[in-house]
């Protein structure tokens, strides 16, 4: 006999100020099977928690259900408390009164009306749960990091110091990503390439750390511990093992025209090319379609020059197959096109440059050796003007809803190593608001202020005219309410932070959800920030949102552990709400096998007995370990011969029931 | 032995509250009514959520049972085609839902009682629209007499 | 087709004679003119009574479920439609083909004796003769000329796979696939409700519906309902009570339907059967249409190996709920 | 000047009647400056474009009313086009001609003028749409 | 007796209407069944076999026992009942005398209380059937066509231009005064036109295809014939439906099942078909597991154990289940294989 408590929970005022709490106890006690009503100001407090646990021990109870926030909140935490009682923590069953009700409705009587319907549908539900318990499952002690930036690195070093193997993947022929292409790191000002590439070489080195640079993830498949993933390693055409990247080649070449990717396209570098000095590894690429020899066939001279032979023209894409535990994507942000940003002329002029072109310019190692010029005419500015949130907190369809988080503070440092090694050089800065939360930044950008003599000017820019030596700015300060004219050297747009294009892809390939603005979606903002939907897959870095350099780390730390966390076990449990077969009732048709998408229903034969004859007869059998409890098979099965546990057709039906009484 | 109401008989039905049973799938759909809530956006309290873990869950027959026993329109929410958290499960949805909702229209039921829409985690405003939109269709159309079973009482 | 019968029964003799096979599925004939049903034929010495006329319309092949016949080598009969159905038992695993001979037997078409009836050619009927396009009805009087639209079954009329898509042997010339030209006319009957109001077409339904009296003949009889326990007949799951109500009428109707979605081979038997005259083919074939149209021309039972349409997907495939992925809307 | 409250209740109507004309979002607007900055008739204006979202969100809808800037906008939209909000101004400052117009009936043409216009070879589209904006 | 002029049966029908629930059968897309009436509706008195039998206005598919009410831990009962006056105009002789058969079962002691109301309130009109079907074999079971047996209220004859009447009962007496502005007398001519339909009738059944059925002829008793090979090779080819026993107007088999309508809800009775594999479950599972079984039931019932009790077959010889089932495995085939068959046809 099912003996149900039910627990409601007020939340504070949350719940209890739009439910009327007592109508629902009242309610409730009228429904067969329900025993014991208690509520509750904190049901998930210790307290609330314990009076569930009395309730199991002292009335007897068998089947729970709390009425209170989102099961997606709380339900793990209830259902340990009903365990921590002996009771199975499958028998705890939630009405989302909270999220689903008082939340969201303004009517009392109305939101009590549901508050009692949706309690009723979880007592119905709760009353056909039965006992489960989880399988087990192995773990493949190997993590897998999408991405080479910073946050993989980061990533990968944590991973493989905690002991485990790691392989990084990442997409061009070098890690280090946007943060090796930074000249000065904001609010310390230090060298960015002298705190990364000691990273750098750390991976290199690292024994646990298998790197597959200019490589590509192109399938993932299974499920947390055992992911079965293919990595496309593109063609490089050098032998790895045989260079030793001593650079002959990438001076010898005559195919100089493309752009460098790495110096924004502020510079050319040749066919056979490593992104910059200090990559890692530090193995050229041949891009094939600059690329005399096969452009036309003819050339071949880095080939002849080698002195290693490590000139392979002939090289394939190889494919690898590897298993992982874990994955952890660290895929970063790209900036956007400002292809409709007529009024900034970005297209237009040479020099109006992005931030990240900025960046290159004053780089010492860049294409100007760091000394900052107009790339028109290569003379040094004498006036900058800085415009910040280009595309970004944009509502229209050209921007970006969101702040880009990291603008504020990399055009104040800008504006300052501006005014540090050109003073007779005059910085302005416009901006709708300085954001400056983080340890250190607000004093950062008043020294640019106060110390640099940086004008920040709160208003935006209308048009920029380009004149015939000059940019001739139209701006407003809008405090003021003056309007600007100023003749501007150089114009540096801050582009707002955009997703990769490829983030919809990579979503798909690993089932993780992205958000509307196509950063991936974290499992929850607050506690579970690097998580995602998919178990055994995190997120670090800027793909999950913008994010600057330290926040990036932390959370490929955060990410680190809790790939730790996984890979430290050696079996993982199993959701054990999994599909399972009546054979009795099973006719074979395996409608079940032909969608289920982990292929965890297997076709068995079985002997049956009827009339005194024995009949051989094909039924499906689920493992239990594949299962991930979707239930699409269910629905497949015609006569429900296939039913998922925890939401099994008879619960379903009897919720739809109950919600509609 | 027609039960259709006339129309002027609906209308003058006085203060129909339309009962809508919402299907949402576990990853997307439920967290994007857990994120209207968390944001407040007001819907009416006449939608009831069923979370399933995945609208491939949602068979046809707990369609038609939410019909049979008085609810007033029927939605099914899932992940939007390709976010599904077990890959492929609303592809199945999409096909299985489009031959039930075009069956359910071919023998006369309306249109707007049977909605199916994709609302991923982040679109707590698209959750809070859509259920908008079907409660004020279904008003529009009064009580579901047509698949409701003469002897249910709600 | 007299000629046909004998050899026939020939090769059954023969089949039986030889252990080739241990039982063979056919038919029989009855009392009454039309009366041609199904029969087990397990001894060369009963196979007189086999019969092949126009009046042999059941589908033999659910017969193989029966689990009597385990370890049999069965040997069946089959029309063009019969096939088709035998496929789809194929692919839903209900059937080994291994264990089955089939007997193909080309076929223009069956005549509903309900239509002879209406056309007052059953009294005093003594045989019925075929003679190229036309059907000779012979009673004591005299000869009438009929033409075979006027007497074939519907369901025959709009037949696409006159000859069978499958079998080991075939017994007599294949027919020439003349009826192709009604087979565009397959779903005008479901164009017809489309283009009604919905209220109208819930008033047609309804008034269908009301009509059943829950015999289940039509699950009974479908080659594609071949589950081992009906979902209909799940005690503990109790999705359809026994009442005759209305709502519990349409619930069966629509499950049926749908639970055949992308499996009906559209042999029509379910209307054939139905002792109201509901037109349940509409429904299925409203479900074959749609299929057709949203995700491709699927012929369940044409090719085991396909996989049907609702275990399947593409990813770039339309929907008929969200906006501007309407498939044809109805009004 | 003393304020209580941002947004004094007298002028609630006239606030109501501005987004309820304009169906714009005035408090969408971050006051970044940028239709000002751009604004091709900015030069007949005493109030500009940013203050006067900046004024109707302060509730001081009077100052707006007085002002001549209402009438000097030309409707090119070049603000909305570059807004990072979508505000759309010129709808707002129809808006508030349109409250003018309403509340005073004063017409600024009238259209006996308008043959004398034409003799002055003013282009047409000017004519038109300014007898759009100055009368109703 | 009295007649009725053909075309003042449109003045009858709603006379009838304004006392009585009217069924008579009515035409729907090329099926006739006995339907409520209602003006404008398709009569067609042509038809002598309707699809179904109006086994169901007295005896319906489903009919509520009782309703109960909950408020809060009390439930309310209340019997349910409160037929309306109802009139079934048409009924076929062999209708008729399967009305009588289940009068048998459920009027015997313990009397059906709903049955027995619906008997009450019922008034039966006979039509006598002028042109039996090849499938019909009434006279097998001793049943004269021509003729409205004992049970019908008034006996009517179709002569083309109108009905020949003859109340056959009080309630049928005082039937044919009310109408009695819309009867006439019958003249002499009529009634032998009558005496010649009938002998007519008499001529058809002689040259009717199953009229040496005989059920009399067959031999052994109820062990021989249960255990007789005949159910073995009969079976087989049954689907397991229930379209003979719904068709059938003697079946009487129900079953009761309780609906819960929130908070409120009903018992019923529906009827239920010994074909069916969960027909009288009981919690130890089915007394009959195969379908063999079942058939065997069914024909059992009919050939044997309802004679055994009743002293008569529970078959008219309507020849639904001949015409209706899918797969011909009809009584005619049943009674053939057990010998009652006069000769050879």
């Amino acid at each position: 006999m099912q003996r149900v408590g039910v627990f409601i929970c007020w939340c504070g005022t949350n719940i209890s100020s739009t439910v009327n709490i007592e109508q629902v106890v009242a309610a409730l006690e009228n429904i067969p099977g329900v025993v014991y009503i208690k509520d509750y100001q904190y049901m998930c407090s210790e307290i609330g928690q314990n009076l569930v646990k009395d309730a199991i021990k002292e009335q007897n109870i068998n089947r729970v259900v709390v009425a209170s926030c989102s099961p997606r909140m709380h339900e793990a935490t209830f259902r340990k408390a009903a365990a921590a009682a002996g009771l199975n923590p499958y028998l705890v069953e939630i009405a989302n009164i909270r999220e689903h009700c008082s939340w969201v409705h303004k009517d009392k009587e109305a939101a009590t009306q549901k508050a009692i319907s949706l309690t009723r549908a979880a007592v119905a539900k709760a009353i056909l749960n039965e006992q489960l318990i989880p399988g087990e499952v192995g773990v493949e002690k190997r993590a897998l990091v999408i991405g080479g930036g910073i946050a993989g690195i980061q990533t990968a070093l944590d991973i493989a110091e905690a002991g485990y193997q790691v392989d990084l993947v990442e997409k061009t022929p070098s890690i280090g990503g946007k943060m090796a292409q930074l000249d000065k790191t904001f609010p310390t000002l230090d060298c960015s390439a002298c705190i990364l590439t000691p990273k750098m070489v750390d991976l290199a080195l690292n024994s646990k750390i298998n790197l597959y640079s200019y490589s590509e993830v192109t399938e993932v498949n299974g499920f947390v511990g055992n992911f079965e993933v293919t990595i496309n390693q593109k063609a490089r055409s050098i032998e790895m093992e045989k260079c030793t990247g001593c650079g002959i080649c990438l001076a010898k070449c005559p195919a100089k025209k493309a752009l460098s990717e790495f110096e924004e396209g502020l510079a050319k570098r040749a066919a056979i090319y490593t992104p910059f000095p200090q990559a890692v590894p530090n193995v050229p690429v041949i891009d094939r379609e600059t690329c005399i020899k096969f452009v036309t066939g003819k050339c071949g001279l880095c080939a002849k020059l080698c002195p290693t032979g490590a000139i392979d023209y002939e090289q394939k894409d190889q494919i690898v197959n590897q298993k992982y535990g874990v994955i952890i994507v660290a895929t970063g942000y790209d900036l956007i096109n400002l292809d409709r940003f007529g009024e900034y002329q970005y297209l237009d002029h040479p020099d109006i440059i992005t931030g990240l072109e900025f960046e290159r310019l004053v780089n010492a190692a860049g294409p100007t050796g760091g000394k900052l010029v107009r790339p028109s005419d290569q003379k040094q500015p004498k006036k900058v003007v800085f415009i910040q949130c280009v595309g970004s907190r944009d509502k229209s369809e050209r921007g970006k809803a969101y702040c880009s988080k990291i603008c504020c503070m990399y055009t104040a440092k800008h504006a300052m190593l501006l005014r540090d090694k050109y003073p007779d050089c005059e910085a302005y800065v416009f901006y709708i608001d300085v954001r400056t939360a983080g340890k250190g930044f607000e004093e950062f950008q008043r020294r640019a202020v106060e110390n640099y003599g940086v004008n920040y000017i709160k208003g935006m820019v209308g048009k920029i005219f380009p004149g015939d030596n000059q940019l001739q700015v139209n701006g407003v300060d809008a405090l003021s309410g003056e309007l600007l004219q100023l003749e501007a050297d150089l114009v540096v747009l801050a582009a707002a932070t955009q997703a990769k294009p490829e983030a919809d892809e990579v979503a798909r390939m690993l089932s993780i959800s992205i958000d509307r603005d196509r950063f991936f979606t974290e499992a929850h903002p607050k506690l579970r920030p690097v998580e995602t939907h998919c178990a055994g897959i995190y997120l670090a870095g800027a793909c999950q949102g913008p994010k600057d350099i330290p926040e990036t780390v932390a959370q490929a730390s955060a990410a680190a552990t809790k790939a730790i966390g996984v890979l430290s076990k050696n079996k993982l449990v199993n959701n054990p709400c999994v599909a399972k077969v009546e054979q009795a009732v099973c006719s074979g048709c395996l409608a079940c096998i032909k969608i289920c998408p982990y292929e965890a229903i297997t076709e068995q034969v079985i002997e049956e007995k009827t009339r005194g004859k024995v009949r051989l007869r094909r039924v499906a059998e689920v493992n239990e370990t594949l299962c991930q409890g979707c239930g699409g098979c269910t629905v497949a099965c015609r006569p429900g011969a296939i039913d998922l546990k925890g939401f099994s057709n008879q619960q379903i039906l009897a919720e739809v029931d109950a919600i509609c009484r | 032995m027609s039960v259709i109401a006339s129309d002027a008989v609906i209308k003058k039905e006085a203060g129909f509250e339309p009962l809508i049973v919402a299907f949402c799938c576990n990853w997307c759909s439920y967290a994007g009514a857990d994120l209207a809530g968390t944001s407040r956006l007001n819907y009416p309290a006449n939608i009831k959520i069923i979370r399933v873990p995945c609208s491939c869950r949602v068979n046809a027959n707990f369609v038609l049972r939410a019909f049979q026993r008085g609810a007033d329109g029927v939605i099914i929410a899932g992940c939007h085609p390709g976010d599904c958290h077990y890959m492929t499960g609303n592809y199945y949805t999409r096909r299985r839902m489009s031959l039930l909702k075009n069956l359910l229209e071919f023998i006369g039921i309306e249109e707007a009682r049977f909605k199916i829409d994709w609302i991923s985690a982040s679109e707590g405003n698209k959750f809070a629209e859509v259920m908008n939109d079907v409660l004020a269709k279904v008003h529009q159309l009064g009580p579901n007499r047509k698949l409701r079973d003469s002897r249910w009482r709600r | 087709m007299e000629k046909i019968r004998e050899e026939i029964k020939e090769i059954v003799r023969q089949a039986l004679a030889s252990k080739e096979v241990d039982l063979i599925l056919a038919w029989e004939k009855g009392q009454l003119w039309y009366d041609s049903y199904p029969a087990f034929f397990t001894e060369e010495q009963g196979v007189d009574s086999l019969v092949w006329d126009q009046f042999c319309v059941n589908n033999l092949s659910k017969y193989l479920l029966d689990d009597g016949m385990a370890g049999q080598k069965v040997g069946i009969l089959v029309k063009g439609c019969d096939t088709l159905a035998f496929n789809q038992l194929v692919q839903d695993n209900r059937i080994i083909r291994d264990n089955v001979v089939l007997y193909g037997l080309p076929c223009s078409g069956m005549i509903d004796p309900a239509k002879v009836r209406r056309e007052g050619l059953d009294r005093g009927l003594i045989k019925i003769k075929k003679t190229g396009d036309q059907l000779i009805f012979v009673n004591k009087e005299q000869q009438i000329k009929v033409l075979p639209t006027q007497v074939y079954y519907d369901k025959c009329l709009t037949c696409h796979y006159p000859n069978p898509v499958i079998y080991d042997r075939l017994i007599g010339e294949k027919v020439a696939n003349e009826t192709l030209a009604t087979h565009a006319g397959r779903f005008s009957a479901v164009e017809e409700l489309e283009e009604l109001s919905t209220k109208d077409r819930f008033a047609y339904w309804d008034q269908q519906f009301s009509k059943c009296i829950r015999c289940l003949a039509c699950r009974n009889i479908c080659p594609a309902c071949s589950c081992e326990q009906c979902t209909f007949d799940d005690s503990e799951l109790e999705i359809l009570g026994k009442a005759k109500e209305n709502s519990e009428d349409k619930f069966f109707h629509l499950i049926r339907a749908y639970h055949v979605a992308g499996r009906c081979v559209d042999c029509g038997e379910c209307s054939r059967v139905c002792p109201q005259g509901i037109p349940l083919e509409k429904l299925n074939r409203k479900l074959i249409k749609d299929i057709n149209e949203l995700y491709g021309e699927y012929q369940a039972g044409l090719d085991p190996s396909i996989k049907g349409p609702l275990v399947t997907y593409q990813l770039e495939d339309t929907d008929t709920f969200t906006a501007g992925e309407r498939g044809r809307k109805q009004k | 000047m003393l304020r209580e409250k941002i947004t004094p209740d007298t002028t609630k109507k006239e606030i109501g009647q501005i987004s309820e004309i304009s169906d714009e979002k005035i408090l969408d607007c971050l006051q970044c400056g940028k239709c000002t900055a751009g604004c091709p008739a900015i030069h007949g204006m005493d109030i500009m474009p940013h203050q006067v979202i900046r004024l109707l969100q302060l509730g001081q809808v009077d100052k707006l009313l007085a002002s001549t800037t209402i009438w000097g906008c030309a409707a090119c939209f070049t603000c909305l086009s570059r807004c990072p909000r979508k505000v759309d101004l010129s709808k707002i400052m129809e808006a508030l001609r349109l409250i003018v117009l309403r509340t005073k009936g004063n017409q600024r043409l009238e259209i006996d003028k308008v043959p004398e216009l034409l003799a002055k070879q003013i282009p047409q589209q000017a004519i038109v749409s300014g007898f759009r904006k100055y009368v109703k | 007796m009295k007649k009725i002029a053909k075309d003042r049966l449109s003045l009858l029908w709603p006379r009838i209407a304004l006392n009585y629930q009217l069924f008579l059968p009515i035409a729907e897309e090329k099926v006739v069944n006995f339907s409520r009436w209602e003006e404008g509706a398709e009569v067609d008195l042509a038809t002598l076999k309707t699809a179904n039998s109006p086994k169901d206005i007295i005896f319906p598919q489903t009919e509520t026992y009782l309703n109960f009410k909950q408020e809060g831990k009390r439930l309310e009962l209340e019997m349910a009942g409160g037929r309306k006056d109802y009139l079934v105009f048409g009924v076929s002789p062999c209708d008729v005398a399967s009305i009588n058969l289940l009068d048998k079962v459920f009027l015997d002691e313990p009397v059906d209380q709903f049955y027995q109301e619906g008997r009450q309130k019922g008034v039966i009109i006979a039509r006598a059937c002028l042109n039996p079907a090849e499938t019909c074999f009434c006279s097998s079971f001793k049943i004269n066509p021509a003729l409205a047996p004992a049970g019908a209220d008034i006996a009517t004859w179709d002569l083309g231009d109108s009905l020949l009447w003859e109340a056959q009962s009080e309630k049928g007496k005082e039937l044919t005064a009310d109408f009695d502005d819309l009867l006439e007398e019958v003249s002499r001519e009529e009634q032998e036109r009558l005496e010649q339909v009938k002998t007519g009738i008499a001529d058809q059944l002689k040259d009717l295809p199953l009229v040496n059925l005989d059920p009399d002829l067959i031999e052994g008793g109820l062990n021989e014939i249960f255990a007789s090979e005949i159910w073995e090779h009969l079976y087989r080819r049954c689907l397991g439906c229930a379209m003979c026993t719904y068709v059938c107007p003697t079946c009487h088999c129900y079953d009761l099942k309780d609906y819960d309508g929130n908070k409120c809800g009903e018992r019923f009775r529906c009827w239920d078909s010994c074909m069916f594999s969960d027909f009288t479950m009981m919690a130890h599972g089915n007394p009959r597991t195969t379908q063999k079984e079942r058939v065997r039931q069914r024909f059992m019932h009919k050939l044997v154990y309802y004679p055994n009790n009743y002293q008569a077959y529970a078959c008219v010889g309507c020849g639904r289940c001949t015409e209706k089932c899918p797969v011909s495995l009809d009584m005619v085939k049943v009674i053939k294989k057990l010998g009652g068959e006069r000769n050879e046809l």
